[in-house]
């Protein structure tokens, strides 16, 4: 515990020393008299104070310019005070600023002040194109529940002119303007070779294969197949992702002649949902087997719609249920009652807190990005096969780079990381 | 028991609230519209004085008489612009404060992601397999850092699409569904422990703060 | 011009902030504050718009006398009150000598706080816990391998991050085993995991964003061409 | 004590109550959702009512919050961003009261803000608690001089990003309406680089990864952070990375928080519940899936 505060102890202490300070006064005094007439009595009495309370100035001191900012900040940096050590007579420092448009100091005025053991302060408060001096001082000072007893100063030290000025170009960020500028770079490319009908290839996604069985099951048993979108609006890119699924879903479902119903819980999406799905009959050649009806609007409200479809599982047993888009809390209450009613689930979501829930209680689940692969896959849509191959790039760079890095770091060869530090 | 007023409101809330639980009734839906009500209120006034009130309006006109900031008309003209979409006929005039936004969190994302996320996520994984401890090697951490780097580096393959998992890729591939299970199974037992806790606090009020029963 | 003008704001904003960060200097660093101003309220107003929107649809209801009307009611006079309550006291606090703040205690509006709104809130969202357990009941399966590994996964953090299975242990030896070992299970693996989910996540991220500030993107301003 | 035997007996009965369950459920009876409720409410209630103090270890991403706050020297200004609302309280609460009522009796100078409209109500709430403490009580702290709460700024990490350039361009009052300038202990804070840490309590979004993300990252602020339970586990890659010093998860993480600050508050008490309701779900993910590997077996 720091001294200072214990209240007690320390006024009996402050007394012992205003009690030794009397004693040495009139020691020293008496002295003086003695010694010469010319010395002032008073001006013992100073420098009686400097030298019991008053703590030495701080070290050599410079300042500069801080780089890679906008301008307007300066960093004051000075070594300690020989005093500044533990217990010892700087408990602070104080710093001070001039500026002046002639090249010498004016008057200064206090910016600020910082613990004692700190070296650095850095002003963010300097005008721009003008010369800036600043004074540091070291400070002892006595508080006793909140109001200062008594505060001494070193004599300071100086420092000046310096300029802020505002950079071009941050230059600790290099490689992060390196990075953004080449991968950005790859996603155009790969978008525009998907646009002008280039193939880009894209691996077989585990849940989607179950797509099939699924929709055929339904119509064996002759039941309902349910597809709920997620209870985001189409600006959420889970939801479009859902919305493209939903394309192939309806084409298949369109093909074996297995009734489709869609939930929905946004008005846009059930606009969009219907005209994908009319598309999708209509590949199948069975436009007339589409009804509007099909898709519905139950309610914006979260808890709302969740009762709404877990109503609707209950009373018609559907024998498949998708889940693809963004959820939340919801995704449990109809995931368990989907699996207590014994239908086949395939989930697939970006929202990593509601993963697990999906993982444990649906047959399949597609993972984060899994889910927006199983789209482009389906949709061939260039603007998500495009984005999806130039991210497949930066995964590919990143564990090249991981790899490399983790290997040279490991036989102490060179840090690579460094690279890909940015401050 | 509480005498205060107030704690058996809030306590009634409370069990207007669960008594859904058994199914739903007209209780329960006054407490809902209450809760709709009194959150879009106090969000409401929240917003009214925090933002509006003392950073828009009093930005623009300093109680002090001081000359206001006039960059900040800027904001007022697109949030009315905001509110246009109430309208059907001009509502479309809305979409330029909803572009801003967008265009905004696009830009402030696309660079907090890229370096938060993945540079520096990548850097702090280049780190030396073996730990060693003042002389010997640290056996915990050595292991630690060696799962690390495993799981990131097969659950970035498990994301790659641009290639079947057959063959050794496919084997990577699976140990990394593993260590995104293990995630998965984490996250989902964190959250069991969130939303019991949310419920342990209900019953507090309920037999502490309203009761009395516990202390 | 109804298309044009959005997509220009929206390249326009998010250029500002992505370049900002590499260069600091003017114009950028200035607008990139400015824009931050702008953006806190737009915000404030798209919540006032919300308000509006629900004072309409209520409104609507009501006026209708569609079914559930009386509740739309209930929200239409809980929210007005709230409103009005809060912004009185906030002038009121605003002109007072100390001036003080509409949250203080012992306003009305921390009370509505403090006995509405705490605990409503509070209630919602812990029904939450009912319907976990009871889907851990019914619905939570090893159905297959990786399901069984994350359901093993959650065993041991339900267990071990509260002294659970050290509890039950205790007999035979006071280690806290359990504890230690879901701290690391949280440390290393799932860090990892974390890792890679976030690196694919920001890459994600990272290409959606571009797709919006180069206008390729344009669901926000109402989809297609 | 009464309650305690009573309570440690009734939670007997609940066990007998789990066994009865298996047995229904192994016959193909599954039980209604509504016992399942009911038998949740008794788990957490009981526990309430005893007084037991199970053994905590302090986990090392803990104790590294612990150490990054006691390394703070008297006068140390923390920036304390409270992200969260009423129903994240139960857990976030308890951190916030150890840290407040901790940081009070070491002299350190807080500040408070809020990117959730909620948050600056959970920091007074906080407040009023950690104030009435007899140790703070009796150093006659001040409003404006040992700490002061910012209110809320609308913008979510805009306001951290703009934070970077001078805190008054968000908040040019503070909650009680005193202007920015006037404010004694604010004085001379222009932006971060004036903060020795900043604690940020988060259920979400914006969080703990935007304060990283626009605080850490680009104005290398130093921060520690206590997150929801649900939150939790996505922080670990940052916490690894040395982004974020210290991360506390959920009612345990506060427990032990409580345990290695020495301020015993209410996540202490509620352990005994979190175990038994764990305990609770354990048992119903078993009971659940030996009924159905036995079923699937007999087809």
């Amino acid at each position: 515990m720091p001294l200072y505060r214990r209240h007690l102890p320390c006024r009996f202490f402050t007394g012992l020393v205003v009690f030794f300070h009397f004693f040495l006064f009139l020691l020293l005094a008496g002295q003086a008299i003695s010694q010469t007439a010319e010395t002032p009595v008073s001006s013992a009495i100073d420098s009686l104070k400097l030298t019991d309370h008053t703590p030495l100035p701080p070290g050599s001191i410079s300042a500069e310019d801080v780089p890679d900012d906008a301008g307007g900040a300066i960093d004051i940096i000075w070594e300690v005070s020989p005093d500044d050590v533990p217990n010892g007579k700087v408990r602070s420092y104080h710093i001070f600023r001039s500026v002046s448009l002639n090249g010498m100091p004016s008057e200064f005025t206090k910016i600020g002040e910082i613990n004692a053991g700190s070296t650095t302060f850095r002003d963010g408060r300097a005008a721009e194109d003008v010369d800036n001096f600043y004074k540091v001082a070291a400070v002892n000072f006595e508080n006793s529940n909140g109001t200062l007893l008594w505060e001494a100063m070193s004599s300071p030290a100086l420092v000046g002119p310096v300029h802020a000025t505002s950079q071009w170009f941050n230059t600790r960020r290099v490689n992060a303007f390196v990075g953004v500028v080449l991968l950005s770079a790859i996603i155009i490319f790969l978008i525009n070779q998907a646009k002008s009908g280039k193939n880009l290839y894209i691996r077989k996604i585990a849940g989607l294969e179950a797509v099939d069985e699924a929709v055929g099951r339904a119509t064996e048993m002759g039941k309902k197949i349910l597809f709920i979108p997620g209870i985001q609006d189409m600006n959420d890119v889970q939801t479009i992702a859902g919305i493209a699924i939903l394309g192939h879903v309806a084409e298949l479902a369109a093909e074996y002649e297995a009734k489709l119903e869609v939930p929905v819980s946004k008005s846009l999406v059930m606009v969009t949902a219907r005209e994908t799905m009319k598309e999708a009959y209509a590949r199948a050649g069975r436009s007339d087997a589409f009804h509007e009806s099909q898709v519905v609007f139950i309610t914006e409200d979260q808890f709302g719609y969740a009762a709404a479809v877990e109503g609707q599982i209950v009373r018609e047993k559907p024998a498949t249920i998708f889940y693809q888009g963004a959820f939340f809390a919801e995704s449990l209450l109809l995931a368990e009652v989907g699996n207590a009613e014994g239908a086949i689930q395939i989930a697939g979501t970006g929202e990593p807190s509601q993963l697990p829930f999906f993982v444990a209680a649906c047959d399949y689940t597609l993972i984060g990005e899994e889910l927006f692969a199983a789209s482009a896959y389906m949709s061939h849509e260039p603007r998500q096969l495009g984005s999806l191959k130039g991210q497949d790039v930066g995964k590919a760079v990143f564990l090249v780079a991981i790899v490399v890095g983790i290997v040279c770091a490991t036989f102490g060869w060179i840090d690579l990381s460094h690279f890909f530090r940015v401050n | 028991m509480s005498t205060e007023f107030g704690v058996w409101v809030a306590a009634l809330m409370t069990i207007g609230l669960f008594s859904f639980l058994y199914k739903d009734n007209p209780f329960f839906k006054v407490c809902e519209a209450v809760f709709i009500g009194s959150s879009t209120g106090y969000w409401a006034v929240v917003y009214f004085f925090d933002n509006l009130q003392k950073k828009l309006w009093e930005g623009i006109f300093p109680p002090d008489g001081a000359v206001g900031d006039a960059w900040l008309w800027g904001g007022a003209i697109l949030g009315i612009l905001m509110l246009c979409r109430l309208s059907n006929k001009i509502g479309w005039i809305a979409r330029w404060p909803v572009s801003f936004i967008v265009g905004a969190t696009a830009g402030l994302y696309m660079i907090n992601y890229f370096v938060s996320s993945a540079m520096m996520q990548v850097a702090s994984t280049m780190q030396s397999l073996v730990v060693t401890n003042g002389g010997g090697i640290d056996w915990q951490a050595t292991i630690g850092s060696v799962v690390v780097a495993v799981a990131v580096v097969s659950g970035l393959i498990y994301f790659f699409f641009s290639k079947e998992h057959t063959g050794a890729f496919g084997g990577v591939a699976k140990v990394g569904i593993w260590f995104l299970m293990i995630t998965f199974g984490a996250s989902f037992g964190y959250t069991v422990m969130s939303r019991m806790s949310l419920l342990i606090g209900r019953m507090d009020y309920l037999f502490g703060d309203w009761l009395g029963m516990i202390r | 011009m109804r298309r044009e003008i959005p997509l220009i704001i929206t390249t326009i904003a998010g250029l500002v902030f992505a370049i900002s960060y590499f260069i600091p200097h003017m114009p950028f660093g200035e607008a990139e504050t400015i824009f931050g101003d702008w953006v806190t309220i737009v915000q404030a107003f798209a919540i006032w718009l919300g308000v509006l929107n629900l004072l309409r649809v209520t409104g609507e209801k009501i006026h209708r006398k569609r079914p559930g009307w009386t509740y739309a009611a209930i929200v239409i006079v809980t929210m007005v009150g709230t409103i009005a309550i809060g912004i009185y006291e906030g002038f009121a606090g605003m002109n007072a000598t100390p001036p003080s703040s509409y949250r203080d205690a012992g306003t009305t509006f921390d009370w509505i706080f403090q006995y509405l709104y705490d605990p409503l809130s509070s209630t919602m969202f812990a029904m939450l816990a009912f319907y976990i357990s009871s889907a851990a009941y019914r619905a939570f399966r090893a159905r297959n391998l990786e399901a069984t590994m994350l359901l093993i996964a959650a065993f041991f953090m339900m267990g071990g991050r509260v002294p659970l299975l050290d509890q039950l242990i205790s007999p035979f030896t006071d280690t806290l085993v359990f504890s230690k070992l879901s701290s690391w299970i949280m440390n290393f693996p799932v860090a990892g995991g974390q890792r890679a989910i976030a690196i694919g996540i920001a890459l994600g991220i990272m290409s959606s964003s571009l797709r919006v500030i180069l206008g390729i993107e344009r669901s926000h301003i109402g989809g297609g061409e | 004590m009464m309650g305690h035997y009573i309570a440690l007996s009734l939670l007997a009965v609940l066990g007998l109550g789990m066994i009865f369950i298996f047995y229904l459920t192994v016959k193909g009876r599954t039980i209604e959702r509504r016992f399942v409720f009911l038998y949740i409410v008794f788990t957490v209630s009981l526990p309430l009512f005893v007084k037991m103090k199970p053994p905590i270890q302090v986990s090392p991403e803990v104790q590294q919050v612990v150490e990054t706050i006691t390394s703070l020297s008297p006068g140390a200004k923390v920036l304390i961003s409270c992200d969260f609302d009423p129903p994240s309280a139960p857990e976030l609460q308890p951190m916030l009261v150890a840290f407040t009522k901790y940081a009070l009796k070491h002299d350190l100078k807080l500040i408070f803000m809020g990117l959730w409209p909620l948050g600056p109500s959970q920091a007074n709430r906080g407040l009023r608690l950690a104030l009435a403490d007899t140790i703070i009580a009796a150093k006659n702290l001040t409003y404006g001089v040992d700490y002061v709460n910012l209110g809320f700024q609308s913008g979510n990490e805009f306001v951290i990003q703009a934070m970077g350039g001078s805190f008054k361009s968000m908040f040019p009052q503070d909650d009680r309406r005193i202007p920015y300038d006037s404010i004694p202990l604010l004085n001379g804070v222009v932006n971060y680089r004036q903060i020795d840490l900043v604690m940020n309590f988060s259920a979400g979004k914006p969080g703990t990864i935007e304060w990283i993300q626009n605080a850490v990252d680009r104005y290398q602020v130093k921060l520690s952070a206590g997150n929801t339970a649900v939150q939790a586990p996505q922080v670990y890659p940052y916490l690894r990375a040395g982004q974020v010093r210290g991360l506390m998860g959920g009612m345990s993480g506060a427990a032990e928080f409580e345990l290695a600050l020495n301020e015993k508050g209410k996540a202490s008490s509620f352990i005994l519940s979190q175990m038994f309701s764990h305990l609770a779900v354990m048992l119903f993910v078993i009971v659940g899936n030996v009924a159905w590997l036995m079923t699937r077996k007999k087809k």
